[in-house]
């Protein structure tokens, strides 16, 4: 569903189904809309077949690395002895995305079922959903189905009348991208700030309060039910032709676009298809000029390659760029692209967690720069010294938070040079716009 | 028993002081007579010495006529004379600057090493040679001395040539 | 939804210097005490809990004042320094007064292109606020600007407290503001 | 060890086999190989901030950090590959981006890890236009100030203070290049431990008060000493210029205080620069003392004690040497030994197993035991009328003096005379911890040399040799020129330390025969 618009055609929608169904929002309205049977299936199967059938299915990470879920899942050893722990991210904060936000809004039983399957498949006792603290209406959503939930018995002490104990506690998030970042996250659910922790140890060994932790994106988990429901051929046939990225995504599409929305299509649908017919083409008497495909973190896309692109892992690999977290973020020819990119590096520097040396300094030097030759005040070295210091920035750091602030000015000066080299010849930006103050 | 020496015998043109006496002159009335005087007339008149020149020392002071000094100790360190007598100390808003400060200008050698080394530019080698002193210890100048001096700086490098090349 | 932040904070003057003027009243007493004691049985450390109750602190008193960090510390087990490190760290924890409405506009690149940044000067402008971050005189606003809100595809998204209202554009402020009580 | 599984690796061309799980910067280490490192110290957990230490490890795809990668059988590492050199000279740029170049007036300078790994791998010239960030100095309280500027964010603070000290009062404020190290309005750096982090601090952001603006890094002579404050026995270093002591810091030392030394020790080190000295041997004439050389000052006091029995309070202060000296002493004129130790609250360092600023603030009160001094509040409540009271630069209470008065004669060998001893009859300059060589025994048995730092004033000499001279007056064969002579003399005379050499001993020191090693036990 084209959410807030009406669904195109074209569309798959599973998760997106009951978009702006109010109904499906108290816990009798997901029973009659056909939720909780795969929870009731999942806890009458062994936790290694739930593992299998996922596995099975394809699903990958919907947050933006792509892990298959089931292989990730089948890293969690059971029986040894220590409390497992299963966190939900719904801390979504790439900007351009906002399709968890949705899950949450309308169908936050699909993420409650999800995550208690996932919860069993892993053989944790308790599940914690981090969401972000600015998502107030999704918080208040999710506290009142986790209620409702619980009061019903679906999940507690004994969920679903099987004696098993599936707790699942919503915990608020504080204003910090980098809590997004999954050892972040866990550092940020213990009480800390959310400092991402080196690896190793991986999550799986030592994550949450030092026990073995799973950490899934809710698009991730709300899929779960579905391939529990009518299984993982049905699952692994949503996808045209390319066997490593199967099922529905959500896109989130945003920016100088006609229809800006949450779209969900399936894996390897035309990107050139999704942007001029379901998302409805650019504004009026405007061309599109670049397009971000994957939330601000992955490379520029000139219009040419989105052209080309299919909409799966791969497909978005082999123009260059990532998937990501699906968030599409459309720029047409009346925006500045050196504004823009210094305001995305400003985005970075804001939420740098301050460990790393080159994210903390790279993050912050980059936008001083950026800024500067967007209020025409650059010189040509300054592009040099921008992808010097955006290789320094890649690859070196714990997380990935500085890689991210990198992608953008790489792609940026590589495919838009041109309105780098007019800011800094003419002295002052050409579209007359200045970045944000 | 005495020693025999050869006496050379030598031709009278070889000998005689004559020529050469003539010659001196000849030189002598030629300069008093030449319009390019290389003469300078001091104490009235001063040589022109070399921006280069390396004499006693002068400290330079910032806009609060406060020495420039920050008391880093670089200049004692590398001096290969030993003539530098630093002691740090803090002032009253917490700045470092030099307690004392004493150069012996009479140990100098005058390399321009502190100079060179000062990373506030605040001591430096003076183009300036009328230092005579009446006794030793009126040569080892103290911080106040050496920023009450006026003379100009030395300039350790060419502009034109920053390599020295 | 508007419960962000209780009324009569305001009286709290200056930033830091609140609480030398009048005695320390501890927040966690009854049923706020009880509630935190629920949230503690969420987790298997009681530093987990440092996140809610700063939540809680910031719903009763509508900021995060020194005291208050210090209360908390000393019912989790930590230190102030600790707590202190860990509320400069989330930027969602006010350190010091703000207006009865906190305004928040989301001006990270998606929502720029769309015209964010009209829709700050329209707020700096109707509520007399002047500049981001000041409170305006008569105490009832504050505004500022935040990093990607999570709902581009609704540019602008403003918070006003705990409401979230989606797709503000400039002219929509002034009628926006009589809205609120 | 035995059941320890090694690893064999290539470090720059080096092969080194050390155990399964050590990182590969302690494994370069053990090879002879410094790979550059801020954030990573032994003694605190690993945060792998700093980035400095990315070394190139063949078959990995990105660069490892060496504090927090583990070693692996067959890995071969390079240090100084062009990636790696690269990637820190990049670090270094972004560190130097906001760090201020005040290295003209940071005490740090002459002694800072940035200066060196900079002058070593760094820039030539820095590419930023920007201005740089500019935060005012902090007063941390205790004796620490912050200079928020020069910060790099290690963190190696905070860590300590949080897992060693075990006392959270710093921490990382704000996020971001905004980010500084920050501590809660009234919660200073009290902790009897906390000027370790001046140490910890591989910039100069943190710095001793007590130290600021009063040398210069390479101005200093450094010498291997023990501080002599309490019976912990911490290995230090005593920092000199111009023959006096400037500063005395924590000097590496696993078995007893690994990395750390306490404040009060720390800053205890004024006394060694006194002023106010005896300098010559005095002998008394009439009501006046009058200078003397040694031998006829020796000849005095021998004179005084022959026949008579020595009554020696001798100082727990005090080496092993001049104790053990003074105890013949006591036994060759069948006199007896007492001494008083001072108290003072005990301060552990909760992070480390048996580090503590111990309660007996002194550092020799093993070995004073041992060679048969009595521990005694009152220590001279024994001492007969007919006594020779010999004063071994032993302090004097006020409840002393009518003791001391009481005395048949009194000679003082000492650093200074003491008001109550004013009457005495020889007196014999003497030289403290810092202007001579030497061994503390410490509390659990350690016996730790010390080395000189700084020149005796006059004519004093060590105790052990004026005793020594003393004793040779007295029929004794017991003359020593050097105090590697007079321990080898000691080695040989009791068996708690038979064996020991000043070559055996090192720097790191040796357990008496018979003492457990306490560090092991508590560490297994």
């Amino acid at each position: 569903m084209g959410y807030p618009h009406t669904s195109h055609p074209k569309e798959t929608p599973v998760l997106s189904q009951y978009f702006g169904d109010p109904g499906a929002r108290s816990l009798d309205g997901w029973k009659q809309r056909g939720g909780y049977r795969a929870l009731e299936k999942a806890l009458g199967m062994s936790p290694a077949d739930i593992v299998n059938e996922v596995k099975e299915s394809g699903l990958r990470g919907r947050g933006g690395a792509g892990f298959p879920t089931g292989v990730k899942w089948s890293f969690m050893k059971p029986g040894d002895g220590k409390p497992h722990y299963l966190c939900v991210n719904a801390d979504e904060s790439e900007p351009g995305t906002f399709k968890d936000r949705e899950i949450m809004r309308w169908t936050p039983h699909a993420l409650i079922e999800g995550a208690a399957i996932g919860a069993y498949a892993i053989g944790a006792e308790t599940c914690y959903i981090y969401i972000r603290g600015e998502f107030t209406e999704p918080l208040r959503v999710m506290n009142a189905a986790v209620k409702e939930a619980y009061a019903a018995g679906v999940i507690g002490p004994n969920a679903m009348g099987t004696g098993k104990r599936i707790d699942v506690h919503v915990h608020k998030g504080a204003g910090a991208y980098i809590c997004g970042e999954e050892t972040a996250l866990m550092n940020s659910l213990e009480g800390k700030r959310g400092n991402p922790r080196i690896k190793p140890p991986f999550p799986a060994v030592a994550g949450l309060f030092g026990k073995p932790t799973t950490i899934n994106n809710v698009e991730t988990l709300a899929a779960v039910p579905h391939i529990l429901n009518r299984g993982a051929a049905w699952y692994k046939g949503m996808s045209r032709g390319n066997p490593k990225s199967t099922g529905t995504k959500l896109f989130s599409v945003c920016g100088n676009v006609a229809k800006p929305g949450n779209y969900e299509v399936e894996m390897g649908f035309p990107f050139k298809e999704f942007l001029y017919e379901l998302c409805g083409g650019p504004l009026p008497g405007r061309r599109f000029k670049a397009i971000i495909p994957g939330g601000s973190s992955v490379p520029i896309q000139t219009v040419e390659e989105a052209e080309a692109t299919v909409m799966d892992y791969e497909g978005f690999i082999a123009q260059g760029t990532m998937l990501g977290s699906g968030g599409v973020i459309v720029f047409d020819d009346s925006q500045c692209m050196v504004k823009h990119i210094a305001r995305l590096a400003r985005f970075y520097a804001h939420e740098s967690c301050a460990q790393c040396t080159q994210c903390r300094e790279g993050t912050a030097w980059t936008t001083r720069i950026l800024e500067r030759i967007e209020r025409g005040h650059g010189t040509m070295a300054d592009l040099d010294t921008l992808l010097e210091l955006a290789d320094q920035m890649t690859g070196k750091t714990i997380c990935v938070l500085s890689d991210s602030c990198a992608a953008p000015i790489v792609s940026g000066i590589k495919k838009f040079r041109s309105e780098f080299e007019a800011h800094i010849t003419g002295k002052r930006c050409p579209m007359g716009a200045t970045a944000a103050a | 028993m005495a020693i025999q020496v050869k006496v050379l015998d030598r031709p009278l043109a070889q000998t005689s002081y004559v020529r050469a006496m003539l010659k001196g002159m000849a030189i002598t009335f030629k300069h008093l007579v030449d319009p390019h005087k290389k003469t300078v007339q001091y104490p009235e008149q001063k040589w022109d010495i070399s921006p280069r020149w390396r004499g006693t020392h002068r400290m330079l002071t910032d806009e609060n006529g406060k020495a420039k000094c920050v008391a880093c100790g670089l200049c004692p360190q590398i001096c290969p004379a030993n003539c530098i007598k630093l002691v740090p100390g803090e002032d009253e808003e917490g700045n470092r600057y030099p307690l004392v400060y004493e150069i012996d200008e009479f140990r100098c050698i005058f390399c321009g090493y502190c100079q060179e080394v000062c990373p506030e530019e605040a001591i430096h080698v003076g183009r300036h040679y009328e230092n005579a002193e009446y006794s030793r210890a009126g040569f080892v100048y103290d911080l106040e001395r050496l920023m009450a001096q006026t003379h100009p700086v030395c300039e350790m490098w060419d502009p034109a040539d920053p390599k020295g090349e | 939804m508007g419960g962000g932040h209780a009324p009569g904070d305001t009286s709290h003057g200056d930033r830091g210097h609140a609480h030398h003027d009048a005695p320390y009243e501890p927040v966690f007493v009854g049923a706020v005490k009880d509630e935190l004691t629920e949230i503690l049985g969420r987790y298997p450390t009681k530093m987990a809990a440092l996140l809610p109750a700063l939540w809680i602190v910031q719903r009763e008193r509508g900021w995060v004042s020194d005291s208050a960090m210090a209360e908390v510390a000393q019912l989790l087990d930590l230190t102030p320094a600790y707590v202190k490190g860990v509320v400069t760290f989330y930027t969602m924890y006010h350190q010091h007064p703000v207006g009865k409405y906190f305004v928040q506009v989301c001006t990270t690149s998606p929502c720029g292109a769309c015209g964010a940044e009209k829709v700050v000067e329209a707020f700096l402008k109707h509520t007399g606020c002047g500049e981001l971050g000041a409170t305006s005189p008569d105490g009832r606003y504050t505004v500022i600007e935040v990093e990607c809100l999570g709902a581009c595809g609704f540019a602008t998204p403003v918070m006003i407290n705990e409401e979230f209202i989606e797709s503000v554009t400039a002219d929509k402020v002034p009628e926006l503001l009589t809205q609120l009580p | 060890m035995a059941d320890v599984q090694l690893v064999n690796l290539t470090i720059e061309g080096r092969q080194v086999s050390v155990p399964a799980g050590t990182s590969i910067l302690e494994a370069a280490k053990a090879a002879g190989v410094l790979i550059p490192h801020y954030c990573y110290h032994p003694s605190l957990s690993i945060a792998g901030n700093c980035r400095m230490c990315q070394v190139e490890v063949e078959k990995l795809p990105k660069l490892a950090p060496a504090c927090a990668t583990a070693v692996a059988e067959g890995q071969v590492v390079h240090v100084y590959s062009e990636r790696a050199l690269e990637a820190r000279k990049g670090v270094l740029e972004f560190l130097l981006l906001n760090h201020p170049l005040d290295c003209p007036i940071c005490d740090q300078s002459g002694e800072c890890e940035l200066q060196d790994y900079t002058y070593r791998e760094g820039r030539a010239e820095g590419r930023s236009q920007e201005p740089k960030r500019f935060n005012p100095v902090e007063d941390f309280g205790g004796d620490v100030l912050y200079v928020t500027n020069r910060c790099i964010l290690c963190t190696r603070c905070v860590r300590f203070m949080d897992e060693v000290a075990k006392d959270t009062v710093l921490n990382v404020s704000e996020r971001g290049d905004r980010a500084v190290i920050g501590k809660f309005e009234g919660k200073d750096l009290t902790h009897p431990w906390a000027s370790n982090v001046v140490d910890l601090c591989p910039v100069g952001a943190l710095l001793s008060k007590d130290f600021l603006n009063k040398a210069r890094a390479w101005e200093l002579d450094r010498t291997p000493s023990i501080c002599p404050n309490c019976t912990q026995g911490c290995n230090t270093i005593l920092e000199t210029r111009d023959n006096v002591v400037v500063r005395m810091r924590p000097r590496t030392n696993s078995e007893v205080n690994r990395y750390f030394l306490c404040d009060e020790g720390r800053l205890d080190y004024r006394w060694m620069n006194r002023t106010d000295r005896v300098e010559a041997p005095l002998v008394r004439r009439g009501d006046r003392l009058v200078a003397v050389d040694w031998e006829e000052a020796l000849k005095a006091a021998a004179l005084h004690l022959n026949g008579k029995r020595a009554f020696v309070l001798a100082s727990p202060k005090l080496s092993n040497e001049s104790l053990w000296m003074l105890s013949r002493l006591v036994e060759k004129t069948g006199g007896r030994g007492a001494f008083r130790v001072a108290h003072g609250p005990e301060a552990p360092l909760p992070g480390v197993p048996d580090l503590a600023l111990r309660a007996e603030r002194a550092p020799n009160v093993r070995a004073a035991e041992l060679f048969g001094f009595t521990k005694s509040d009152t220590p001279l409540s024994a001492l007969g009328s007919d006594d020779v009271l010999v004063i071994a630069d032993h302090e004097l209470a006020p409840a002393d003096a009518e003791a001391v008065q009481r005395a048949a004669s009194v000679i003082v060998i000492g650093t200074t005379l003491p008001e109550a001893a004013r009457h005495a009859l020889v007196v014999l300059p003497a030289t403290n911890v810092a202007e001579e060589e030497g061994t503390f025994t410490n509390l659990r048995g350690r016996v730790q040399r010390y080395l000189q730092a700084r020149s005796a004033p006059g004519m004093a000499r060590p105790v052990w040799w004026s005793t020594g001279d003393l004793l040779a007056f007295l029929g004794e064969r017991a003359g020593y020129f050097l105090a590697s002579e007079a321990f080898a003399a000691l080695a040989a005379a009791r068996p708690e330390y038979a064996g020991m050499s000043y070559d055996t001993l090192g720097l790191k020191g040796q357990l008496l025969a018979g003492a457990a090693a306490p560090a092991e036990a508590a560490r297994s």
